[in-house]
């Protein structure tokens, strides 16, 4: 599909929204595959029903900042689970541009939720008017604003046992930590948890994303998945680029 | 009942995961095995490749056109991941490459069980075909593996020739143990909003449903000629389709961009040929082959 | 605003009905002819041919399979069916035979504005394979023609070569004035409750939806080389099907099994082509060979 | 769709009817490409949702007649457009195993309808019992039953004016006939009459199809055509065969 970029909101310096005028028949934690005019074609988030929120960390990215309103971009997708609603009280922890399909969780959910959202720097924040107006604990590392520490700082001084389900997004480092703290407190299996690996096809056939040790793929049976199948698995040791070649993460 | 036997391999069904599909990782490789009758890899090379950018996988109309680029972490580190291969199926790596590395790759993987050669690759020289383009080409390489190795080859044919049979010939000659019939057809799709080729490469290979009357055709024009194994692979989605192939002379059939609609194909595919040999009161055997004799 | 010039012919569009569909009667041409920019005859022999027995045309999943076998009632007979064509398009005759045939049958059809030259029809002496096939008999037919009639003269392409470029330059070499790209898709279809193929012919040719992808990159592989029009064709079905073929290089398109969707395909085309081009603001020449360029 | 014989009646030593457990979405009129294993595929009406029913006139129709009960026959269709029901008083008029159809069409329409059907000796007669319950006037050539003559000749002596509409299939010199016929009584615009030409596709591709002077495809307009339409056609002057090569009707 091939659409037209109907809004663009700089969220901060390196973080773009684009708007599109169309609302994707979609649950939170879907994510599209985008092309982008003379880039590459990469997997984003829905940041809401009709939009996508990206951090510029490369080529693709950056040129993404740059689109103008009006731009028509391909769209396949949404592809991926995405989140399962739960009755009950719900915990989101967000980190970094981990926030973007939060967000769109956050709406989706509507109540009985609580927010942990940790940056490094408060200009990093993103959503913050829209966030503020719920029950939102904002971190950053250099406590330029909220709590300073990281969001594993802060979910360790909480009662997680009072929750009955909590959602994760974030870097995978913070992934790693949460999945260890979450297994401390014996709450896996109350976790639904999104993660990233390099992909081409989105559509569950060329295998590179892919993770160990169940071959599980993320653009299909993922990229929501629970605590507890992630914690033996490769997430927070290393990823494959997209030749299939393994990186071991440097923490 | 479903059991076939390719040369020395045994199959414990016909089903086979084809090469590029949930290829690249071993688990996903693992997860496939226990299902179907054998998988194959994603094709190897002895560099590694990174592959074209993306765009290189995209639905179309009735299939899928890739043009992935033969990435690949190199064979040295892919059979790395191989170790750790369940074996539960047959173990069938593919390899790529030009006429003097693919023959050198074969030692890297003792855990196969067999090698597919896949010769649609520019072939270094004559800019632009493919290797598998050229019967004594492909003798030749035959020829070189099967001094490498006493386990099972197989020569996965391009549609894009002339004559595949021909081709198929030339593999026979070689004394490749068996041909795969197809692999994509060459192909492009093109935007029209953005005005270009939506694939990076812009050219592709097709896959998926569209291809399947084109691979049949394939395979029963083979099937006719050779005495060697047929396998079968474009477009199968339902058990129909597998028989369909079956009967115009595959003995196993893969299955590749079937997957999209689930890695429980195979099992729905293997159920629906059981539940069709019952109804027809006929062998695996028998249906081999049937369209030649009916 | 949609006017093309093929050499020395004019379409009013570039929209033209494919051979062999709705091209047996004079009446039927004349039908299409009030709407779309050109049209092409079935195919003509210089004796009569009853053709293959039916089935001779079978839908499948995402296209159609014909294996029809050049039924046409002679030149001769045909000619006197064409003395009543209405003249509302540049009427093309589609000459198949021989070598020796083809250039033969060119006298007999004075209405004629163009002549298509269909090469996919079994090359007598070398059994099976077709004349489309070989580059320099294809450059050889072509010169006989041209000294034959001054019209403008096509060669339509066979998809089932190893290299769709090398023939279309034995067409330039030999004086064509435009190629057309492409004829169908040498395929198969089993039905597997009957265990055997479903064609009376058991090998045909597929056509529609599923060769589309295929057919839009012969057009911009032979775009990319040769000097002559390009005449796309090959499941077109939409407007932005036509498009496709523009982008990739097509100076017009053909359309045949779209004819399935009803007659009114060729005005839908056209009025979707013109749209298009208001919306973007482009002329026809702007997105002919457009994918090219982006 | 490959289908099995579900039953199989015959109707007379030369016309057998084929009934499948099988209801094809359909309106009388419409026909389709049965595929007779070892021999060709042909046109066939449907006679009714299930069934049609084929007179033996050369290899493949002969073959028909000894098909088992049981056998699989390939079956593309239904196809072409069918009659058109409308209120009022209702002619049907049929010759020899053109009642096939007719007999779908007259079941349908349920009401005020008479039939007109004659045959050449009174062993042709199909459907005898079916019709008999309705306002039929039976013909034969012979005399063997029922009125005494041609249907033209019946036609002739009746007030053709008081039907709303009149459906025709016979023979093509019989429809030749009552063009004419209807021609001189000005009734052309109220008839639907069905007529046969050398079929390949079925599905408006081939072209094999078409009359004259129209370029009409007996498979997608037909085979129900207006009888003004066929008025001035090559309907009654010749046909084509399978190559195209013309055949003039001899009388
Ligand atoms: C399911 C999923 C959802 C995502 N959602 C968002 C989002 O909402 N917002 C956002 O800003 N980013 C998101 N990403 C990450 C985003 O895809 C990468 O930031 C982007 O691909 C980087 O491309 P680049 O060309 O700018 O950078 P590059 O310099 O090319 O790459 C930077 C890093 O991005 C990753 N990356 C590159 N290409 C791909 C690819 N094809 N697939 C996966 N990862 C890749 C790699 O880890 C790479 O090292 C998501 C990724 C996945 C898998
Ligand atoms: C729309 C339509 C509906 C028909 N419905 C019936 C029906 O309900 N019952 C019935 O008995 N017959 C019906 N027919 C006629 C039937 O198709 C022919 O009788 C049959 O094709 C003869 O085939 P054959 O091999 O037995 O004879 P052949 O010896 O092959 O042919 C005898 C004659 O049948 C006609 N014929 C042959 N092949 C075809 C073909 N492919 N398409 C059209 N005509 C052909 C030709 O006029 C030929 O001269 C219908 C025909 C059409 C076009
Ligand atoms: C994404 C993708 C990647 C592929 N990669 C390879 C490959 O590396 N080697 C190979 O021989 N075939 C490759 N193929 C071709 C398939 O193995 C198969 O021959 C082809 O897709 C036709 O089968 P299908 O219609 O079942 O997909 C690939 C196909 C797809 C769709
Ligand atoms: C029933 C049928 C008959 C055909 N007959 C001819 C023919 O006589 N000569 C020819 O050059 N091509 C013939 N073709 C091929 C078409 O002209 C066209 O090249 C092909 O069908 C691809 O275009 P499409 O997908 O629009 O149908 C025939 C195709 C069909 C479906
Ligand atoms: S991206 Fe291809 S399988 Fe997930
Ligand atoms: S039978 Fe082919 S157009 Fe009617």
């Amino acid at each position: 599909m091939y659409i037209r970029i109907a809004e663009k909101v700089m969220e901060n310096p390196e973080t773009v929204t684009l708007y599109f005028s169309y609302e994707f028949p979609s649950v939170p934690g879907q994510f599209v595959m985008v092309d982008v005019p003379g880039k590459e074609e990469i997997p984003v988030s829905l940041s809401s029903e009709s939009s996508i929120t990206v951090k510029a960390v490369g080529d693709t990215t950056q040129k993404m900042l740059n689109l103008g309103k009006g731009t028509i971009v391909g769209i396949r997708g949404p592809y991926g689970n995405g989140f399962k609603a739960v009755e009950g009280n719900k915990l989101v922890v967000g980190g970094g541009i981990g926030i973007a399909p939060l967000r769109y969780l956050v709406r989706w959910l509507e109540r009985d939720i609580d927010v942990v959202y940790g940056v490094k720097t408060v200009k990093e924040f993103i959503f913050f008017e829209e966030l503020r107006a719920k029950n939102v604990v904002f971190i950053t590392e250099n406590g330029s604003f909220g709590e300073k520490g990281t969001v594993i700082d802060i979910l360790e001084s909480m009662d997680l046992g009072k929750y009955d389900q909590i959602y994760v997004c974030g870097p995978e480092m913070m992934i790693a930590s949460i999945l260890n703290l979450f297994e401390r407190e014996k709450i896996l299996p109350l976790t639904q948890i999104s993660v990233e690996r390099y992909m081409k096809c989105g559509i569950g056939i060329c295998g590179s994303c892919c993770i160990d040790p169940f071959g599980l793929r993320v653009c299909v049976e993922g990229p929501v998945f629970n605590g507890e199948i992630l914690k033996n698995s490769e997430i927070g040791k290393y990823h494959r680029n997209g030749s299939g070649r393994k990186y071991v993460w440097k923490n | 009942m479903l059991e076939v036997r390719i040369g020395d391999m045994v199959l414990e069904n016909p089903t086979v995961l084809a090469s590029g599909i949930m290829g690249t990782t071993v688990s996903s490789l693992n997860r496939i095995a226990r299902v179907a009758g054998g998988v194959v890899t994603k094709s190897v090379t002895s560099e590694p490749r990174e592959g074209f950018k993306n765009p290189t996988v995209v639905n179309v109309n009735c299939g899928i056109l890739n043009a992935v680029g033969l990435s690949n972490p190199s064979a040295k580190l892919f059979a790395q991941e191989l170790e750790r291969y369940n074996g539960e199926a047959p173990l069938i790596v593919s390899l790529a490459g030009s006429e003097e590395e693919i023959p050198e790759l074969v030692s890297f993987f003792p855990m196969a069980q067999g090698f597919e050669l896949n010769l649609s690759c520019p072939h270094v020289g004559s800019m632009g075909a493919e290797l598998g383009s050229d019967p004594e080409l492909v003798e030749n390489i035959c020829r070189r593996v099967k001094k490498r190795t006493s386990k099972p080859i197989f020569v996965k044919l391009s549609p894009n020739v002339t004559d595949i049979v021909e081709i198929g010939r030339g593999a026979e000659r070689g004394g490749a143990d068996g041909v795969v019939a197809i692999n994509t057809l060459r192909a492009m799709v093109i935007d029209v909003e953005a005005g270009k080729p939506i694939l990076s490469n812009r050219i592709g290979g097709l896959s998926g449903k569209a291809i399947k009357p084109v691979a049949v055709r394939c395979v029963y024009e083979l099937f006719e000629t050779l005495k060697i194994p047929v396998i079968g692979c474009g477009g199968i989605i339902t058990w129909r389709d597998a028989v369909e192939f079956l009967m115009a002379g595959a003995s196993a059939v893969q299955i590749g961009s079937g997957v999209f609609y689930g890695t429980s194909i195979f099992k729905s595919v293997i159920e629906g040929i059981k539940d069709f040999l019952v109804r027809k009161n006929l062998s695996l055997e028998d249906v081999i082959g049937m369209a030649h004799r009916n």
